[in-house]
């Protein structure tokens, strides 16, 4: 499987996202910097976390208005996987690839911890990985990761399964304790009406290796390589 | 003619923080009266906070050398050999005034200072730490200075990208006036790219970079050294607001330039930015330089020549480059949407030259800026070491169900997770312990394959155990940090150190850091630990009450091998538990 | 020319730090403190001294960046 | 009453929001746009029908909370 990561300035999760796909799937990925228009043959660009400018003005804003993303539109449009972690989620609804918008945590506060996640759509080329209804872990770094969208949105969402992770408790109950952020019905990611577009809040790419304490992030990887 | 437009007043000494006999010596060194520019220039060298007047005496006593020991303290962190062509480089720095004034910023930029100060010297930073020491939890104050230090300390870690991994907090009346922020940050380089300040070669071009130059922190490291009072909110326009987003940018087209092979010397322009940078720079390499304010970039209209000298704006470097490499340089430095401009050149003068709208600001001796500042070796008193108590004259707990639980429960020893929550401790990848346990541990990899090394990293002192006895504390600050990485399962191979004391001018306070460091200094050597780098914060005193003695210590272990790091939860049920020594 | 731009939140979009600031100014004992919201101001100086034009680039600034249309109104200020 | 608070940082204090929209501004290709500089903007909702009492309770609020006045200046409009 070939795969991109898009570097925007600010941008600084690019290194451990690449890793994650070197790690996974034995291809090291091409870095492409923002000023490019034009995108390398590959079936995933990945859009990381970090503060890309800052997170000044909104999070994800000024990325979202930068020359590179024609390219990514188009990639998704051609059917093409794009996965966005993080601020890469944030800059996803700003293109507006995603719907809805991210807003500050509930606490106001920027939180760093391992979450639980439950898997509520093990059909994406994403999470084929995984089984529906698994509950993983992941950790989560973020001070706007507050998912919002209006009530018609998320009924499209709900209604065709397009939320696929929300935070959750052991048991996989979502329940306001296990919901880091304050995020409306407890959802992590989701995807576009095609599927082929994901966006999460969570970083699978820092749980894939035993020194990190788990491997649970490693099938969001291994579903793409899959994919391919 | 030198302009001096400004009469140079006794009062306007005093606004300098220099005392007369130091007023003296600068006029004995240059045989005039100093300009205002030049006034301003030897208060920002001569200060506490850049000249260590105090302190300098007894820092050289500290054990520094060691068989891994690349660079000790003197350059902008300290290096330290690991081994495979690899050395850690580290350092910790105090932003306590700041912080007592604008938690928040004042915060974020101590943090950028010292990620800026291990960048500097080529390295990536890999973690970061922060020992923070706050007033009592019911003090009207407290609350306010804790939330805003600790969302300051993530605000400016978390973005720029770099994991913290672990720190200090504690809450005591004695820092009610005045708080402690001290910074460590921890970076990685090869033994073969370390980058130093000394300028070498004559008519070499002087490069600013970063962002452009405010009227931040006026006179802020004067400030830094200034005992407080009650007026002290007087000075809150000197705050300087931290741009991580701006350091990031740095970091990056610093590396990428350093790799360019363009750069001759390179330098951080901290506490009085271009004033310390340029004479450092210039003075270490035995070279004159000239600056040219016509070029630094500038953010507000009308700065004057004493002005950007004094300035302390954030996210700006000062760099000697090779003449035919300057393009390629800025280029790298467009890319990274940052400022670039020649503002100078080294020459063989040994004079540190500022020229302004065509006009000379300021000439004076390059080399007596820095050698000839004034040092002090202060009276000082043994200190009143506290009685030893009995442990037969404790009594016990009537119920040790209940004294668990206010032990568990107190300020000082709950958990302090919600404060590492608010940091990003695992950006990067490779933290196998984190927050929570005696000492973190950062994956390392060879740079050839193979195992995976270990840095173990962790801060530590008990201010009250100094304050009790001085030596005695400052030797178990030293033999906690070698615990804490032991219990890790590394070995413990070099520290940094950040003194925060009260107001050396009062020899009580000066004997508790003469006998606290010569505790310090006995145990790293009895442990063989050098102290790499380090800090002193004096004066941290409000109304005549010295904070408890802190000297902080920032610990680093080594392991060979990190996947046999071992941290405190129990593995299983049934484990044994052992207690060992006494 | 100088100009003004508030970009608020819509009505119905939930604003955390409104939420907070109103919670926090009734734990410092203000009462009656309601329906808190909080936007965002942004200042900025205009090359161009024709009012017309002014409005016509800020409401495209507005729509291209500064405000995000899904959750935020913006209302543009000559001075 | 409705009222309205903004708060600006002070003259001379670095803006690093401003600035990267105004070179977020620029790359879009708008032209001739400077000093752009980012503010707050609050709206509340307060009990009292007295503007002399609305105006004392918001100046509170705002030395209490709403502004850092280490950096920031504000401004109240009752509406
Ligand atoms: N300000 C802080 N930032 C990050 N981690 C912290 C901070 N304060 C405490 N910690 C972490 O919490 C844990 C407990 O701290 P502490 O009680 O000081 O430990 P110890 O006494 O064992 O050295 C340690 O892992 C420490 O690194």
């Amino acid at each position: 499987m070939k795969s991109a990561v898009l570097v925007f300035p600010g941008i600084n999760r690019e290194r451990d996202m690449a890793r994650a796909f070197r790690e996974v799937t034995g291809v090291e990925p091409i870095m492409v910097w923002h000023t490019e228009t034009e995108l390398p043959d590959v079936d995933v660009v990945a859009v990381p976390g970090g503060f890309s400018y800052g997170d000044y003005l909104r999070c994800g804003a000024i990325a979202a208005r930068s020359p590179i993303i024609p390219a990514l539109r188009a990639h998704a449009a051609a059917g093409r996987h794009v996965l966005g972690v993080c601020n890469g989620f944030q800059i996803l609804t700003e293109t507006g690839l995603l719907p809805g918008a991210l807003m500050r945590n509930a606490s106001l506060r920027f939180v760093c911890k391992e979450v639980r996640l439950r898997v509520d759509n093990a059909a994406t080329a994403f999470t084929s990985a995984y089984a529906p209804g698994q509950v993983i872990r992941c950790p989560i770094a973020h001070g706007e990761g507050n998912y919002f969208a209006d009530p018609e949105t998320l009924a499209e969402l709900e209604g065709e399964g397009r939320v696929v992770f929300r935070y959750c408790d052991a048991e996989g109950r979502i329940t306001e304790a296990a919901n880091p952020n304050g995020a409306v019905d407890g959802i992590a990611g989701i995807v576009n009406a095609a599927g082929n577009v994901l966006g999460m809040m969570p970083h699978p790419e820092n749980l894939i290796e035993a020194l990190q304490g788990g491997l649970d992030g490693r099938g969001i990887f291994e579903s793409l390589a899959r994919a391919a | 003619m030198l302009k001096n437009d400004i009469a140079i007043t006794p009062e306007l000494i005093k606004a300098h923080g220099l005392k007369p006999d130091e007023y003296q010596r600068i006029l004995d060194l240059i045989g005039r009266e100093p300009t205002w520019t030049e006034l301003g220039i030897f208060s920002a060298m001569w200060n506490e906070h850049c000249s260590y007047k105090s302190s300098k005496k007894w820092l050289k006593q500290l054990p520094t050398k060691g068989a891994r020991v690349l660079i000790g303290p003197g350059e902008n962190a300290g290096v330290v050999d690991i081994g495979d062509g690899q050395a850690v480089v580290f350092k910790m720095e105090s932003h306590n005034h700041p912080s007592y004034i604008e938690p928040y910023q004042g915060a974020t930029t101590g943090v950028g200072g010292i990620l800026r100060d291990v960048f500097t010297m080529g390295a990536r930073p890999i973690a970061a730490m922060n020992a923070l020491r706050f007033g009592a939890p019911d003090h009207p104050k407290t609350r306010h200075i804790v939330a805003g230090v600790v969302a300051g300390v993530g605000g400016y870690g978390n973005s720029f990208g770099v994991p913290t991994v672990g720190g200090e907090v504690e809450f005591h009346p004695r820092y009610n006036g005045n708080c402690l922020v001290n910074a460590f940050a921890a970076g990685l380089l090869k033994t073969d790219e370390i980058f130093l300040s000394e300028a070498k070669g004559v008519g070499m071009p002087v490069v600013y970079l970063g962002s452009k130059t405010g009227r931040d922190g006026m006179g802020g490291a004067t400030m830094a050294s200034a005992e407080f009072d009650d007026d002290s909110h007087e000075k809150r326009p000197t705050v300087q607001v931290g741009d991580p987003f701006a350091e990031k940018l740095l970091l990056e087209a610093s590396l990428e330039l350093m790799a360019s092979g363009a750069v001759i010397a390179i330098q951080d322009m901290g506490a009085a930015g271009l004033t310390c940078s340029a004479v450092e720079m210039g003075a270490k390499g035995n070279l004159g330089l000239t600056l040219n304010l016509d070029k630094v970039p500038t953010r507000e209209p009308g700065m004057t020549a004493y002005e950007m000298m004094l300035s302390e704006s954030q996210e700006r470097m000062l760099m000697v480059l090779h003449p035919h490499l300057e393009e390629k340089a800025e280029a790298i430095f467009r890319k990274w949407g940052l400022d670039f401009a020649i503002v100078g050149e080294t020459t063989d003068t040994l004079r540190f030259v500022v020229e302004h709208h065509g006009q000379v600001m300021a000439d004076l001796p390059i080399k007596d800026l820095g050698d000839q500042a004034p040092e002090y070796d202060r009276p000082w008193v043994e200190p009143k070491r506290q009685p030893v108590l009995a442990a037969a004259d404790v009594p016990a707990p009537q119920d040790y169900g209940r004294a668990l639980l206010d032990l568990v429960g107190s300020p000082n020893q709950s958990s302090r997770r919600w404060v590492w929550e608010q940091y990003d401790h695992l950006i990067q990848g490779n933290t196998v312990q984190r927050p929570g346990g005696d000492a973190a541990v950062v994956r390392v990899e060879r740079p050839n394959g193979g195992h995976a090394k270990g840095l173990a990293f962790t801060c530590d002192v008990t201010p009250r155990y100094v304050e009790a006895d001085p030596y005695e504390g400052g030797k178990q600050a030293i033999a906690e940090s070698w615990r804490n990485l032991s219990a890790v399962g590394a070995l413990p191979i070099a520290v940094t150190d950040n003194l925060n004391f009260g107001n050396p001018e009062r020899p009580e306070i000066i004997g508790q850091f003469v006998h606290a460091l010569k505790g310090v200094g006995e145990a790293c050597i009895a442990l063989d630990m050098p102290i790499v780098s380090g800090n002193v914060s004096l004066y941290n005193e409000t109304n005549g009450e010295a904070i408890l003695p802190t000297p902080a210590i920032g610990a680093v272990g080594l392991m060979d091998d990190v996947t046999r790091t071992i941290g405190v939860a129990l593995a299983a049920d049934g484990d044994v538990l052992v207690l060992i020594g006494d | 020319m100088k100009a003004r731009v508030t970009v608020t939140l819509k009505h119905g979009v939930l604003d955390p730090q409104g939420k907070a600031i109103q919670g926090a100014l009734k734990s410092l004992g203000f009462a009656g403190v309601d329906d808190v919201r909080q936007g965002k101001l942004i200042e900025l100086e205009l090359a161009t001294a024709d009012r017309a034009e002014a409005q016509a680039q800020l409401t495209d600034m507005c729509e291209k960046l500064l405000a995000n249309t899904v959750i935020e109104n913006y209302r543009i200020e000559l001075i």
